[in-house]
């Protein structure tokens, strides 16, 4: 199998055959992972090169990683090789969530439903940790839904606002996956 | 009094580091505790604990009330305030003292003297300590931006009942300065109850250096020489070191001298720093006075062996300081890295969740003082700092190489932190050759580079662990049992006996 | 030679504590492992690995010829041999030196003479250093049995190749002598490859003192003081501290000069250290030599502020010391737990599984080096040492009950360990005041005291777990999200984003 | 519910009752046990007194514990408030599952469909981590379903086999709520 891989700009062809062997950009190379600890945590002996990885998160197409304490992110070029295809969820009609990055106290929710709203504009106010967090519209469209006023506590992840895309802006070609 | 049960009126790494030196001196503690915090480790710690109120600090931390009512029920002598808080609170030291409960702090009066950073101005400059250019009362806004016209610009416009860095603005002309002022005294009420502001001249590209003092109720003051904290984000500190490579012996003596001539005069009583700035000319202005222990009180203890919050807890039973100024023999240098749930790559927003994996540094030089475990929520009602870490070594260099090791075996997985950023301030040539001010971040600050090699290893972790997927899928092979399988199943195993 | 590129030949904490200071040198490392160390700290710690054999020494650790192979084909110019292992073959210092690569250890001729017991005993008394009765070369059998009649008995049988406790016998009559002489040669040479034995009068109620040396090729030896390590079972340290609260100024004086004179003598160049005992009558007597890094050199760390390992590899580069004898001036007082993971209650047996949760003290004044992390198999192929717990205060009285404060902090669950045994012992008025020798655990040892509370406190764990899991059956309530179960979701996650 | 415990030579008596109010030997008694870090560790207040207890392992009718670093061993004097039942779950019909308590590999399957087995019937042989571990019936019936047979790889929970009672047995007044 031949994966494309691009972490920080560097571009990886790595092939693993199906006993395990691999090579990289066609040179064969001695890779021993070892899951550690029981965790999402990997050593691996690269030519006897010793690292520590550990698994972030993975999204379609993507995985983020820590490597000696360093965040990276490896991504797919091939789409297809995506390891988390079958979980993501494309909405087909191309509305887009505004989430809670983190949980907090709404205090000020800029938005209506039904009203136009372009990319970037503000939707709502949440207060976490002392701070203040702008949240902006991740599209432009009309708001479909407002699921918060002010004073409300919310959970991180939480679905605050959705935005649907206008018809003839939603016309154009396929929609985003992002 | 004798003090034989002390209550910690915090949360966090500061109240696990009291807990620590209260176990120590064989005291009994109490701890109290928001409903977000039944979990955490002060409340495990300490020998006793009790809920004050809902998650907000409002409700909980701040309410002095409800601490000195659990203090007087589980009949502890003295409440800890650590930092933060209630620790620069007249108010509740007052109540405190009317409940017949010993604050470990500084007298409320002097809390009130050298808490109005107007007050405390004017007393350094009645010691002919130099200050900078600033305002010498309250004023009103026109009075504000009149007196800026004298001080000249960049000014900083700070709180006058301020501290921590908090609330702290620039402004660069008289119109920004009209449009900062109400920002800022919205600021200061909500933060600090009190909308009084003061102006001081922007010295740029300065250093901080501060000075921890240690006084006792018999007259005996004592410095434990200096710290340095230049390396800040939006003026809160990230990294501090003692002592600092900014003064010479000659300076160092006059900047400890002035320090302690400052804490004499206002008959300070407890551990107390007072902050100066170092002009890039080499003079000296005092700032403040931080009435209280600081975060960074680690990397002296690191250098003199002194325990201060023991000292603290000397000094509030109405003991003599257990050293003279001829004791304090300073060895080596220390540095402190601020742990912070923050990303430094998205602005510093704040980062919540869970704990995933915490596998903290160890070995020669290394200190630890941590205010989580492994498992545990990190919430968004408090502040963001996790942990600290202190790094000792014979030289500076030392304590670097030192740091920089540590570093890199932090792990803490499910929350993005700091760790990388300090990686990237500690690798850096500026860092190392001590050329750095209170901006250096800003202007300097970058993620660590990425390495080849890392690249590569990144790669190959997720090539591996999709390749393992589709290959287990394909001959029914699996990942071998993981621990949280083998935890999950311990729970279930009764029956098992063992 | 130019060191760039260090291999580790052992594993466990020693082996991660070697690679601290290589990486805070900036030294590139190899580490070896056996098939059971794939996952150690120590093969994810280094920047290359490589596998020597299968997990038992024999056919790992031991193979000198693996190593040197893998130091050759890695490109390091050093192998730091630990201690135990090859760390005290003379063979293997050899081997490496014909093979080109610096061993980082006295040379293979002082091993020799310093590791054969009986020579050393004759150095020792050539430079008049005080012996113990004992015989003065290697005797058969019936040569023993005559040689105790002079001797008195009662007297330690032990090896004439050995070290560490390995082996050591007591015979208290002549009758027992001759039943323990064939056991001894038998172990002796199961354990050294040697069944040479030689005799020692026994002295009762001694105590273990000994001092740490640094030596280069430039004929600069030096002492870092002493530490003393009286707290043992079988022979095995368990507690060692730094200075030793036997030694008055002079005694002290007179032990450091010995053991300086003893190793100039010898010629020696690297770290070792001189054992000493110490008689009830304040009188000392040459044991033997140690001519490599000890478990225990932490606690002289912790005094001194000196890196060992960091002077081991300057040795070892053909630099000079970074010390002279009058820069070592030791401050406070440092104590080192050694965290077994062993059953005190059941003889001592080895505990083996999975550290299901680790959770290590922090704070001021602690160390921990550890071998271990949370998840990993403890296993019966090698030592049972986890990790070292080392505690620093101003005096010993502070270094104590930090290091009491420090093992209460301490949570290893999934393995039986001796963290309670050294609750005990520190909690004993005797270690308090000092009042130990070689046989205080043997004499003393006793589980830490049931406290009334935490009977309770386990009674009512017990009751309402088994309640909740009623009620939870009853009322369909059940306990919060548990962190495997969030660590288990958490893989499968993919979909969610970050 | 009444339960008597003997710690290291100390009798307990304590009450629980509906609510999850505690009396000690008739004394009540203000307790807040809450699990920690996710992990089988509790943090306990007792009249504000705070305790960190880790459950180390349970068989019948004991629990073994750690309290402050120290370990204790808390038995069940009353057998039948030993904690094990739970494991296994009565259905309203009466039906009983035998799960694996672990994952591991079945050595041995002892019972088939329709056989009949008493309470206590070895019904399987689970190796787990070098260990055989015996998997009884839970009551008296028939095997219902046999999921397993030797050689297979079994996941924690996974149900093995089932029990139903015997028409006469599962007449008997109500079944035990454990």
């Amino acid at each position: 199998m031949r994966y494309r891989v691009e972490v920080e700009g560097r571009d990886f062809e790595i092939e693993v055959d199906l006993e395990g062997r691999i090579w990289l950009n066609d040179r064969p190379l001695d890779v021993d992972m070892e899951q550690v600890d029981g965790l999402p945590q990997y050593s691996l002996l690269v030519d006897h090169r010793s690292y520590e990885t550990v698994v972030e998160g993975e999204r379609e197409g993507e995985c983020r990683l820590v490597v000696a304490g360093r965040p990276y992110l490896a991504r797919f070029l091939d789409r297809q090789r995506s390891p988390a295809q079958a979980v993501y969820r494309h909405r087909a009609e191309g509305a887009a969530q505004v989430l809670a990055p983190l949980p907090g106290l709404v205090v000020e929710v800029g938005v209506e439903e039904g009203q136009r709203v372009e990319e970037g504009d503000r939707v709502a106010v949440l207060e976490s940790m002392k701070m203040h967090l702008e949240l902006r519209a991740p599209r432009s469209g009309i708001v479909r839904a407002v699921h918060i006023s002010p004073g409300a506590e919310v959970a991180q992840g939480e679905v605050l606002v959705i935005v649907t895309p206008l018809p003839q802006s939603g016309g154009t070609g396929n929609p985003e996956n992002s | 009094m004798k003090i034989r049960k002390v209550l910690i009126a915090n949360r966090g790494e500061i109240a696990v580091r009291v807990l620590r030196t209260c176990r120590e001196l064989g005291l009994e503690t109490v701890a109290v505790f928001s409903e977000a915090d039944r979990e955490s480790l002060h409340v495990r710690y300490a020998d006793e604990a009790y809920c004050i109120g809902p998650p907000p600090v409002q409700e909980s931390y701040l309410r002095g009330d409800r601490i000195i009512e659990v203090a007087r029920r589980a009949g502890a002598q003295a409440i800890h305030p650590g930092y933060g808080f209630l620790a620069e609170s007249p108010g509740f030291a007052r109540a405190c003292a009317e409940a017949g409960l010993v604050f470990i702090g500084p007298r409320p009066e002097t809390m009130e003297q050298v808490g109005d950073k107007i007050a405390a101005r004017r007393v350094a400059k009645q010691l002919r300590l130099p200050l900078l250019p600033g305002t010498e009362e309250e004023l009103d806004d026109a009075g504000l931006v009149e007196a800026a016209r004298h001080i000249g610009y960049p000014v900083l416009v700070k709180a006058v009942a301020g501290g921590g860095g908090v609330g702290i603005r620039v402004a660069r002309s008289e119109e920004e300065l009209r449009s900062v002022i109400p920002l800022a005294r919205r600021e200061a009420q909500a933060a600090f109850g009190d909308d009084g502001l003061y102006l001081e001249r922007l010295v740029e590209r300065a250093r901080h250096v501060e000075v921890q003092i240690l006084a006792d109720e018999h007259g005996h003051v004592i410095h434990l020489g200096e710290r340095e904290c230049s390396i800040q984000r939006r003026h809160q500190k990230l990294i501090e070191e003692a002592p600092s490579r900014a003064l010479n012996p000659a300076l160092r003596e006059r900047i400890c001298e002035a320090a302690v001539r400052l804490m004499k005069a206002v008959g300070y009583v407890g551990a107390g720093t007072v902050e100066f700035l170092l002009g890039p000319d080499g003079d000296f202005y005092f700032l403040e006075v931080n009435p209280r222990l600081q975060v960074e009180h680690t990397v002296t203890e690191a250098i003199t062996g002194v325990d201060i919050v023991k000292e603290q807890l000397r000094i509030a039973a109405g003991r003599e300081l257990g050293y003279t100024q001829s004791d304090i023999r300073p060895r080596g240098w220390a540095l402190e890295c601020r742990i912070l749930a923050e990303d430094p790559a998205h602005g510093f927003t704040p980062s919540v969740g869970r704990i995933l994996q915490l596998r903290e540094p160890g070995g020669p030089g290394i200190r630890v003082d941590s205010g989580v475990s492994e498992g545990m929520v990190v919430t968004s009602y408090y502040d963001s700092l996790l942990a600290k870490l202190i790094a000792w070594g014979e030289t500076r260099g030392v304590a670097i190489v030192r740091m920089r090791r540590a570093l890199a075996e932090y792990r803490i997985v499910g929350l993005t932190t700091n760790l990388d950023l300090h990686r990237a301030l500690l690798d850096s040539h500026r860092f190392f050759g001590g050329q750095f001010h209170t901006r250096f971040l800003e202007e300097h600050f970058a993620r660590s580079e990425p390495e080849g090699e890392q690249c590569l290893a990144a790669a190959l972790t997720a090539v591996l662990l999709d390749w393992r997927r589709r290959a287990g899928a394909r001959v029914g092979r699996s990942e071998p049992a993981s621990r949280w399988r083998t935890l999950g199943r311990w729970e279930a195993m009764g029956g098992r006996g063992w």
